[in-house]
């Protein structure tokens, strides 16, 4: 079993800052792409880490939301981040209508990234809008060479899946309905890939963003296996920032060892969002 | 300990009006009765963690105090997840009080708490008056506290916190227990869900608490109309945020009506205005809740706001300001 | 009287669903013990007039039912202006039931609203317990009048008014002296603004109510920094509108916990969402207030999307969807 | 004394529509010009009747605005509308900020509209933003040859006196600072021009619209001369409608007369906007 940590004093420290709305355009049909401009001073980013922003309007009083950080490159004046997200709530819906120009308060990078392990192979999960952050993570392999990786890419149906324009790595896709690639979930293929012989207890490891049902179902697959698994986890942030407790999300407690009540929870913000799948209570996790 | 220091160091106390001569900057400090602050914005319980969560520590240098987390006696782990749902102008929030339990505070939080140069009221809850009072006791020996802060009113704890809140004689007791065994000052913080605050307000006073809290989070609910259940696993949760607002201030004015102590108002603050609303109808202090998570800064924003108010009102204190409402007959 | 007439007229009570096989139209109908609506949705007292100021009367068509604006037995004059401020999410009205009074409310309101084809339920107020009595004896005999709505809770009358709202025994006993003068249905409309709101609603339940309305406003409080006045010339007035919805949501499930007879809910409800979640949590009818406000044909449109989601949801009836709150434990 | 009435018949009914913003713009500092499209069906409209006009951003949950309409025309395909409005407060400003094509929903036209006497010199009064409806009404003299009109047009300053491109009337401008026109406020310009005999009791009539605190002043000037005079009041609406009972105007009652409580206060929305000068209880007007 693999614990993720250890990592959190060499991420760059979160910042406050105005981000400007770059662009902002659909990738797949309720799927956008931001591009948000910030201040040179802020960041660098590591695959896995997300920032607070606020969704317009401005006006309209409220939390701001969490979104995992796709890409982060310094351009001249400062730097630009990239946000891929689903238009699912009034939120998400009010940021998919903001137009080039647009400033939104922004606080980031925060949280724990992907931790890599170079021993291992990589093998990436990305389902759905969850595949920018592992696309990210499998980017910053290619860069930092620390062993091949392979993206497993899925879909409800071949309309929805992301196109991925210059792939770091191999990709393969899967559709729920068979519409493109693989026929079955992410899951289903990594099956297949073992049976296949393509996959290799002891020596890959996974990384995995999606739905939360899909991270529960890799967690109980890979439990069993020497497989190490990452996942970037979801719930219901209040402040991003471990101010409010509102992010728990419950851990397995190691059977007979005395622990506080209070370790019941963790903080998804703090301690995630990057955790080890095997350290999650999956029961207790909320779609 | 001086929170208003001034925003340019240059700038020792004076700056320049319009017309060129030099006007003395309005003095932000105000007493609640035995506690002085270096001004009247407060972070509110439960929403900036221990003070060691917010990655951006600057955003509290200039506050006028830090109230904490609700600690515990033990630890607890809180309500199952989700805990947190949007609503229009607020949020509604079911943590159930998840924290470290006194001993931890103790030995991990109040340390750099306490070494930040900012007055630490700490906020203890409990089920019963005697973990209140067991509670205070070990922490009242401790270095940094400036006041407790009594949460008699957290409407998410299931096991009975309801009685406190909403029985004037059950706050009193928990207050009376715990005013035996501290000399510190002591703040009940008051649930809103009663039909009469000031009679809470008035039993909590005479049972010898030197201030109070108004108010803590209104009890709501939110159902997912698809699975036909509650927004957040608990059921009911606490509405907190601007939506709160007129409401808090109400409850604030029913408070001031009623008691002689200090009032601290709380509820739906997130701009100098509103804050000044409070301070108007009476509250010594105001505390900077939900705000906080739209923006880490708000509080600070606050401070500087109600500067620039004074200054432009030509008021030399914020005390001049304090319960100046001019109420209708 | 049938509010659920086809939007089309072709469309006799049979569409089509996406597979081509006949289903039949949901069944909107709802029975409060003795009172039979042809829909759920009702207009909010004090937030749709006598029904003859809307001057797109064709809103109406398709209601549930208009609860009108309180009447008393003398003619009121309401409180001076301003009687509205804005707040988030929300407003704050201190109108102080202004009012014609019975007697030109039976002359010049009723009659009109009686021919609109949509059930009236008449609400009443005063301030002693003869005041409702009076009024409900001269109404009572007046063609038209499918329920009355007793409101025991308005929060901007000042002579006692709150008495009403905050005592049991006050309140129960309104509800008691006017059911011995008719037998005409009577809801009992409740205050939020009380600590135990099922302890009010059993006390009405028991004097003899068929129904309760849940809930009046809240009471807020806004002011202008400038002129140290309230926003309000009476001072604190009620909050309505999306901002308090949480709460009566909250206070819903209490009064539904409480008692057997009928609950109707209220209180910043906009969409069918919303009143939707007001049913699943055992509402049997929803008034829409404010909302009305910002678009003089929310409630149409709330009837409209309730029928929309019962289709998608493949259910026959409203009926099957009242009170399927699946509560946690 | 005149007695404004009498005419609701003859106004076109009230429809809720969606409005188009067309343009918005500046006409001088913290005053702007919409004008909104809308359906062919819609108005037509009268000078000093109003319109509910939700302002953005929709998504911010609020009451609807009123606002007076500065002039309301058939246009290929529809009916143009439009407002001059000061960016005051929330809404307001939310309302500046629209772009041409933001769809606002839309009630009116509303209230009760100037009732010009056509046995009298019509003399106009429009103070600040105030103007748009007495120029509305100028025009409508104008077109139905009513008796000529003057209008007064004052603002605090030169900088924020609306300019009037193509006046339909003689038009004389008065700013509080002196800085263009007369030196001094409306009031004081009709008392100057009372003087050297240009007002004439019992000839003309006065119609105007501006802060409450001026249309006070007028009421109290004219209240003894023989010069009826109809204000456009402002006031908090709820609803625009006649539904909320918000929107309340104490009026004077008649001494000795039996009057029910129910009269103290009527609906601005439902009797006014415009109502005579003298029938307004001003003491108990706010501002
Ligand atoms: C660490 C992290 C990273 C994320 N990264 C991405 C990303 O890269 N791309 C992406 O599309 N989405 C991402 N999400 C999810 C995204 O934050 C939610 O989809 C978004 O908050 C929904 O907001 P809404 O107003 O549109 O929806 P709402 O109408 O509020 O609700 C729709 C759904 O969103 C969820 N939700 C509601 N409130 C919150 C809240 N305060 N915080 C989080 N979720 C909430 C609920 O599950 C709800 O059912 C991430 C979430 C987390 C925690
Ligand atoms: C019949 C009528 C016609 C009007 N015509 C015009 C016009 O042509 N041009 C123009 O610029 N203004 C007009 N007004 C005034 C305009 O409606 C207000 O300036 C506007 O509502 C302010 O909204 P806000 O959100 O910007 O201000 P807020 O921040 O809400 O408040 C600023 C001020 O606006 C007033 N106000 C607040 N709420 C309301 C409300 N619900 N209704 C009315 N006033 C309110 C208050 O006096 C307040 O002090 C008219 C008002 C009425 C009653
Ligand atoms: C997420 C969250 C957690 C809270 N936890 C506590 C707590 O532990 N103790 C307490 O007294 N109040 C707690 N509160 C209440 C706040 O201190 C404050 O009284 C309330 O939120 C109203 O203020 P606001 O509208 O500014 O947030 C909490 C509020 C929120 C939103
Ligand atoms: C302007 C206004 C006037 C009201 N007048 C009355 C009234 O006369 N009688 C009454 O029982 N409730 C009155 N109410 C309360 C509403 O009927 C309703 O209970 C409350 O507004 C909450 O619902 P909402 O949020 O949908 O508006 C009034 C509310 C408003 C906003
Ligand atoms: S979201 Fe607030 S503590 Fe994690
Ligand atoms: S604004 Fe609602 S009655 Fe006039």
């Amino acid at each position: 079993m693999t614990r993720v940590g250890g990592l959190a004093a060499s991420v760059a420290p979160p910042r406050t800052v105005i981000a400007r709305v770059e662009s902002n355009r659909p990738l797949v049909p309720g799927i956008f792409e931001a591009v948000l401009a910030l201040p040179s001073e802020w960041g660098p980013a590591r695959p896995g880490q997300f920032v607070q922003l606020e969704c317009p309007p401005p006006e309209l009083f409220g939390l701001r939301r969490p979104f995992s950080i796709a890409g982060c490159r310094a351009v001249v004046g400062g730097v630009e981040v990239r946000i891929v997200y689903g238009a699912v709530g009034m939120r998400t819906h009010g940021l998919a209508q903001a137009l080039p120009g647009v400033a939104l308060r922004l606080t980031g990078p925060l949280g724990r990234p992907f931790d890599a392990m170079p021993e291992r192979r990589a093998v990436l999960l990305g389902g759905g809008r969850g595949l920018a952050p592992v696309l990210m993570l499998a980017e910053h392999l290619g860069r930092n060479a620390h062993g091949a990786a392979i993206l497993l890419h899925g879909a409800r149906t071949a309309s929805q899946l992301i196109p991925i324009p210059d792939p770091p790595c191999e990709v393969r896709p899967a559709t729920d309905d068979g519409s493109a690639g693989f026929h079955g979930t992410l899951v289903d293929l990594l099956q297949s890939m073992s049976d296949a012989g393509e996959l290799l207890e002891g020596r890959d490891a996974l990384y995995a963003c999606g739905p939360n049902r899909m991270l529960a179902a890799l967690a109980a697959w890979s439990a069993e296996r020497d497989l190490p698994c990452q996942v970037s986890l979801e719930t219901h942030f209040g402040c991003g920032l471990g101010m409010c407790a509102g992010c728990a999300v419950p851990v397995k407690t190691t059977a007979g060892a005395e622990v506080s009540a209070f370790e019941r929870f963790v903080f998804l913000c703090r301690e995630g969002p990057v955790m080890d799948a095997q350290r999650i209570d999956w029961a207790g996790v909320h779609e | 300990m001086n929170g208003d220091a001034p925003a340019n160091g240059a700038d020792a106390g004076i700056s320049r009006s319009m017309s060129g001569e030099a006007v003395p900057r309005p003095v932000l400090k105000v007493s609640l009765g035995p506690v002085s602050l270096p001004n009247p914005v407060l972070t509110a319980s439960g929403t900036f963690g221990y003070g060691d969560e917010e990655p951006e520590l600057t955003g509290m240098l200039g506050l006028g105090g830090i109230v904490t987390k609700t600690v515990t006696l033990e630890p607890r782990a809180g309500n199952a997840p989700p805990r947190i749902w949007e609503t229009p102008a607020g949020m509604l929030n079911s943590i159930g009080l998840q924290n470290v339990g006194v001993d931890r505070f103790l030995t991990e939080k109040l340390p750099a708490l306490a070494s930040l140069g900012v007055p630490v009221i700490v906020s203890v809850g409990g089920r019963r008056a005697e973990e209140y009072v067991e509670t205070v006791r070990r922490l009242q020996g401790a270095p940094g506290i400036t006041a407790f802060e009594i949460n008699v009113s957290c409407p998410n704890v299931k096991e009975g916190g309801l009685e406190f809140c909403q029985v004037p004689s059950a706050a009193a007791g928990v207050v009376e227990a715990v005013r035996k065994v501290t000399r510190l000052p002591l703040w009940a913080k008051l649930s809103p869900n009663v039909t009469s605050l000031g009679t809470v307000a008035r039993a909590v006073a005479e049972a010898g608490a030197d201030g109070v809290t108004v108010a803590n989070t209104f009890v709501g609910l939110c159902i997912d109309i698809r699975t036909r259940r509650s927004r957040l696993s608990a059921g009911s949760g606490g509405l907190s945020g601007p939506a709160i607002r007129p409401l808090a201030l109400a409850r604030v004015r029913d408070a001031v009506r009623a008691v002689t102590i200090p009032v601290v108002g709380c509820g739906g603050i997130t701009t100098a205005e509103d804050a000044l609303e409070f301070l108007i109808v009476g509250a010594r202090a105001v505390q900077i809740g939900t705000a906080s998570f739209r923006d880490p800064r708000a509080a600070r924003g606050v401070v500087e706001g109600i500067e620039a108010f004074l200054r432009a009102e030509g008021l030399t204190s914020v005390e001049a300001l304090i319960g100046t409402y001019r109420e209708e007959v």
